[in-house]
């Protein structure tokens, strides 16, 4: 057992350095750009003249239409679709930028919706004291609220994070070898499927225990202005 | 100067403010009275922009707006740049510093340099008695320290008129009446304040002008002393009121 | 030109399998290698082409093909009447026998009739599963050769039925001595014909792999291959 | 195509209802439970004397590893070690029971970081207010604090739950045959993966569509008492 | 009675009671004062034990307890069951109606059948002129009508004692008076009352007793007459600084 574990974890590991972690990476950068465009575009309420609102409230439909439809398919269909059945309709993505742009829309969709949840926690007082003060939307954004948020958002977005780094593994599916697959085909050769899975969960743990050290250290920092009282 | 003509905002269930037709002079300090749920906050958060009344015009200086139209943010936040405003329930940004409260609009909205900022900061945290909280966070201060703070935010930006959301309602008297000290500085040198307040000996003694609002209707607008001196049956009754 | 073949990459062939299959196809050693690894690495060299192997999932070989993403699957695809409709196979490089696998002292199950109403593994949407169906056994999903072991042994199914060869190469590289098999007469489960799957419209492609195919029978390579990795020549019916 | 459509839905339709439905919405139910239990445990702060205490600060560490446990590895192993794993060790589940298990412990594992974060997004004062009333514990949480907690957790407890939804197709790899197996098993017989895809897509989207209405109505209930305020 | 002695509470940065020894008499009211900071929040808070201080001992009525030991759950209830406490920052519970904010306690922890705990709510609310905001939530009130609500809330506990933190800081003087003149029908009715207050005017006219804290020490305990005809410098000092 011990001579397996020893011969087939760097390739797993490999796998998942050349694969698992730049997808996951990538993806969640831009689909947290993705998320808060998508949640504030979702909270605004349309101001403005005739066709000004117009627009804008098409806009929320479309964003909302998006979001609705990440959240309600599963990921294996959107890769499949966006890899198999695009070219059909002559848009052809390789294996990656498929893979990229899935897991990107994926987790932006996600993602928007506990942004919004936590921008709306905070009290309305906080918007006014900013804008009292003749800040532009975009500084109350980036200056008050978004920190504020963050607080709340942190935890379940890095459950976001955490749960797209093994969701990864549907990226077999179109073609990309990542590191489940790779355990997978060693174990039907020396048929300990029980062990080979073991030791990529046990990878994957690594990766996902950086995250979750990560989480804790960035909770810490947005939570030194207060703590939450139990008894 | 700031000026309201016919200014309407209805809530669902309640007309907060009523046609509202007013003047602010400048370089005076008008002080705005009237009992609880009259409309006082409504008032000074509709000049704010923070409120938008669905009827009625107001002019700031030099701009003037229509509230029937839409307000472009360009006008919104032009407006709102000439006026600074203390809340009634102070608003600090709990995830920033006290220093960092008062520098944040400098910095960023008049775009002032950070050491300048900071060292205008501290000048005002020193006037009012709390130099040495600078890098505390709102919620390790007592609320007499908040609304403090809040002051010095607006301080800082150095507006065209300040407005006053019962400046001293959380403050000791010997804390009040430095505060309303630094007010009355304020209200001499060049600056416009309005102030809604329920201090009436400071109303008697800083006030340039008088409002008196009740169920959001101006009952009565006129000079300190006519409104102390010749009241109405009306104010009559309510500074008969308020002698405990 | 419909008899010229269309591939994916000019002259490379990209041959799709799932790489979880020994010996067909598995991994050691850090490398991709089998029974069809090396068959599509010989039919590469026969035509002249260089030989580029994808690894993916059962679903998105079929898909892959049918996108043309992948110019064929090499996967110990069943030729079943079914699949002929959908897309082109080559001729069978294989002909495989079934098998029911169970325990050692296991004395309920003696032919494939006897497994009415019991419980029987079977990889998902397999022809296996369809004959479980036939002999009305009650098929248990299984996703993979070691998990329908896995499930024998734990006593969840009575059998497992899959190919005879998969076993024999489980047994020989495991050495399980407490599992046996059953072969199951060709009069009840004929042999499968195994094939290479290619897109229905690539008849110049199929045309070239049977004559490449048919070279590597006749120089023994196919049966030296079939020897090195199955302990015998299942490459004829 | 519309053949295969017509009649191919009602089984795919059928094996969810038999299979993911309920799956979900139990594992989801009793994740719920385990994710306030653990939520709480973890923001607590051990009081009382020398072993109390000590026991206390041991719960908070066996809750921990459970979180890390559950949110670093990948649930289909889960799945596995649970259903294949533990007979080794004695004890076997059948696959519903695997499943419901593993389905539970992983949800209460994510949900219970979101709900950390949410309660930890109310100020203190709220506690405080509800303890100066002589409240005990529970019913400041109850009575206060959940359902204030509530409105920030919705939309990131509703992408668990429908997160779940979907991932219980892996309960396929333990044998149970849900409605993603189902339109598998159909594609390789009619070689259509991408149509049979799409057909399961769309049964999903049915569910998770509930659901995202579901959320929405709940969110309008616990945004009754305030509106966050865009510009 | 409740009786603190010896009461230190220790923040990291700043140390906000220290040493304190003070009784607060059954049936009388006693007033709190003191500069803003000085720790009068900290100390009713830590009667309501909201605030664990590290050392000392408190008696409340027929209970003792030493906070250098752990309190037990039971023990915790027991005192705060005893007090009912107003808040300076109010602190409604935003997701409530009105109502609901006033009879939550009533229902809950004193076990009150739900029409009578209504019916008890209603008077109070009319009692403070709030009547028809019962179906509001809190976000919809003006400042003023907030903290009246919350006096309403303490008082439908029945508590032993109640504890006002500045209970009358954001309202107007009208408004002020009558409440003040609700605490003075209950300071005169059997109730026990503390008050930290900045108006001097009721300190003068209802404090029985009354509690001058700087920098987190008792610096004078005595009747009213004591403070205000023979005040010390120090006080003396503040009862000047207070006239603006
Ligand atoms: N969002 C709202 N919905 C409905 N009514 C509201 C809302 N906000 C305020 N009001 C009502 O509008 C009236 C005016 O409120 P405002 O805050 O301006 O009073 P105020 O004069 O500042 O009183 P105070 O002195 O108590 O602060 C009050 O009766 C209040 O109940
Ligand atoms: N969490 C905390 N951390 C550090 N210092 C604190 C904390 N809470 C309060 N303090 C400090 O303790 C001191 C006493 O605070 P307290 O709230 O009791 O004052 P107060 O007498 O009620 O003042 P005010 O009249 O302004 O309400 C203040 O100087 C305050 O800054
Ligand atoms: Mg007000
Ligand atoms: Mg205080």
């Amino acid at each position: 057992m011990w001579e397996i574990i020893r011969s087939t974890t760097p390739e797993i590991v490999w796998a998942g350095i050349k694969y698992t972690i730049p997808i996951a990476v990538i993806s969640f950068a831009i689909g947290l750009v993705i998320a808060a465009i998508t949640a504030l575009i979702r909270i605004s309420k349309p101001r403005g003249n005739g066709l000004v609102k117009g627009i804008w409230y098409l806009g929320k439909l479309i964003f909302s239409f998006y979001v609705w439809l990440f959240r309600s398919t599963p990921l294996l269909v959107q890769l499949f679709i966006v890899f198999f059945g695009l070219p059909n309709i002559g848009i052809q993505f390789n294996a990656w930028t498929a893979g990229i742009i899935t897991f990107s829309l994926n987790t932006g969709a996600y993602a928007s919706e506990t942004i919004r949840g936590a921008i709306s926690s905070l009290p309305s007082s906080q918007w006014e004291a900013a804008y009292s003060l003749g800040m532009t939307y975009s500084q109350v954004l980036f200056l008050i609220i978004f920190p504020q948020a963050l607080r709340v958002a942190l935890p379940p977005l890095s459950n976001s994070f955490i749960g797209l780094v093994k969701d990864t593994s549907l990226a077999s599916s179109i073609t990309i070898l990542e590191m489940f697959m790779v355990s997978q085909q060693i174990a039907s050769h020396n048929y300990q499927p029980l062990l080979m899975y073991s030791i990529v969960a046990a990878v994957y743990a690594v990766f996902c225990t950086i995250l979750t050290i990560l989480q804790h250290l960035l909770e810490k920092r947005a939570n030194r202005y207060e703590v939450a009282e139990g008894e | 100067m700031i000026k309201l003509t016919n200014v309407d905002k209805q809530y669902k269930e309640h007309h907060a403010l009523d046609n509202i037709t007013v003047e602010f002079p400048e370089q005076e300090t008008t002080v705005i009275l009237g009992p609880s749920g009259a409309g006082k906050s409504t008032l000074l958060r509709a000049i704010n922009l923070l409120e938008r009344p669905q009827k009625g015009m107001m002019t700031i200086g030099d701009l003037t707006v229509d509230f029937s139209n839409n307000l472009s943010n360009h006008e919104i936040l032009a407006l709102r740049r000439k006026t600074a405003m203390v809340f009634q329930s102070w608003n600090l940004f709990p995830h920033l510093t006290i220093l960092r409260n008062i520098t944040e609009g400098p910095i960023h909205v008049l775009k002032q340099n950070k050491t300048v900022a900071e060292n205008h900061a501290m000048e005002l945290l020193e006037q009012v008695g709390l130099a040495d909280t600078a890098n505390r966070y709102p919620s390790q201060l007592s609320g007499g320290q908040q609304q403090r703070i809040s002051i010095c935010r607006a301080l800082a930006m150095n507006p065209y008129y300040i407005l006053f959301d019962e400046p001293t309602s959380a403050l000791d008297p010997e804390l009040e009446a430095q505060v309303l000290r630094v007010l009355q500085d304020l209200a001499k040198s060049q600056h416009s304040i309005i102030v809604v307040t329920h201090n009436m000996e400071f109303a008697r003694r800083v006030a340039d002008k008088i409002v008196f609002v009740e169920e959001g209707r101006i009952e009565f607008a006129g000079t300190s002393d006519e409104f102390f001196n010749r009241p109405t049956e009306r104010i009559a009754n309510f500074l008969d009121a308020m002698k405990f | 030109n419909s008899s010229q073949p269309q591939l994916v990459k000019k002259g490379t062939i990209t041959v799709g399998m799932e790489g979880t299959y020994a010996p067909y196809s598995y991994r050691e050693n850090g490398k991709l290698t089998g029974f069809e690894v090396e068959l599509a690495q010989k039919l590469g060299k026969k035509m002249g082409y260089k030989v580029k192997i994808v690894p993916t999932k059962w679903d998105s070989l079929i898909a892959g093909v049918g996108s043309k993403k992948l110019d064929m699957a090499i996967n110990d695809i069943a030729m079943t009447p079914d699949r002929k409709k959908a897309y082109l196979f080559s001729d069978p490089y294989i002909y495989s026998k079934s098998a029911l696998i169970m325990k050692k002292d296991n004395t309920t199950i003696k032919s494939i009739n006897d497994i009415k109403g019991k419980k029987i593994a079977a990889g998902t949407g397999t022809a296996n599963a369809d004959n479980v169906k036939k002999f009305k056994g009650q098929t248990v999903a299984s996703s993979d050769f070691s998990t329908s072991m896995s499930l024998i042994r734990q006593g969840r199914v009575e059998a497992a039925l899959n190919s005879k060869e998969a076993f024999l190469y489980y047994q020989k590289s495991t050495g399980a001595s407490d599992l046996k098999y059953a072969e199951v007469p060709t009069n009840k489960i004929p042999e499968q014909s195994i094939g290479i799957l290619m897109g229905k419209n690539n008849k110049g492609l199929q045309k070239k792999v049977n004559k490449a195919l048919a070279e590597l029978r006749k120089d023994g390579t196919l049966k030296q291959l079939s020897e090195k990795y199955f302990n015998g020549d299942i490459t004829n019916k």
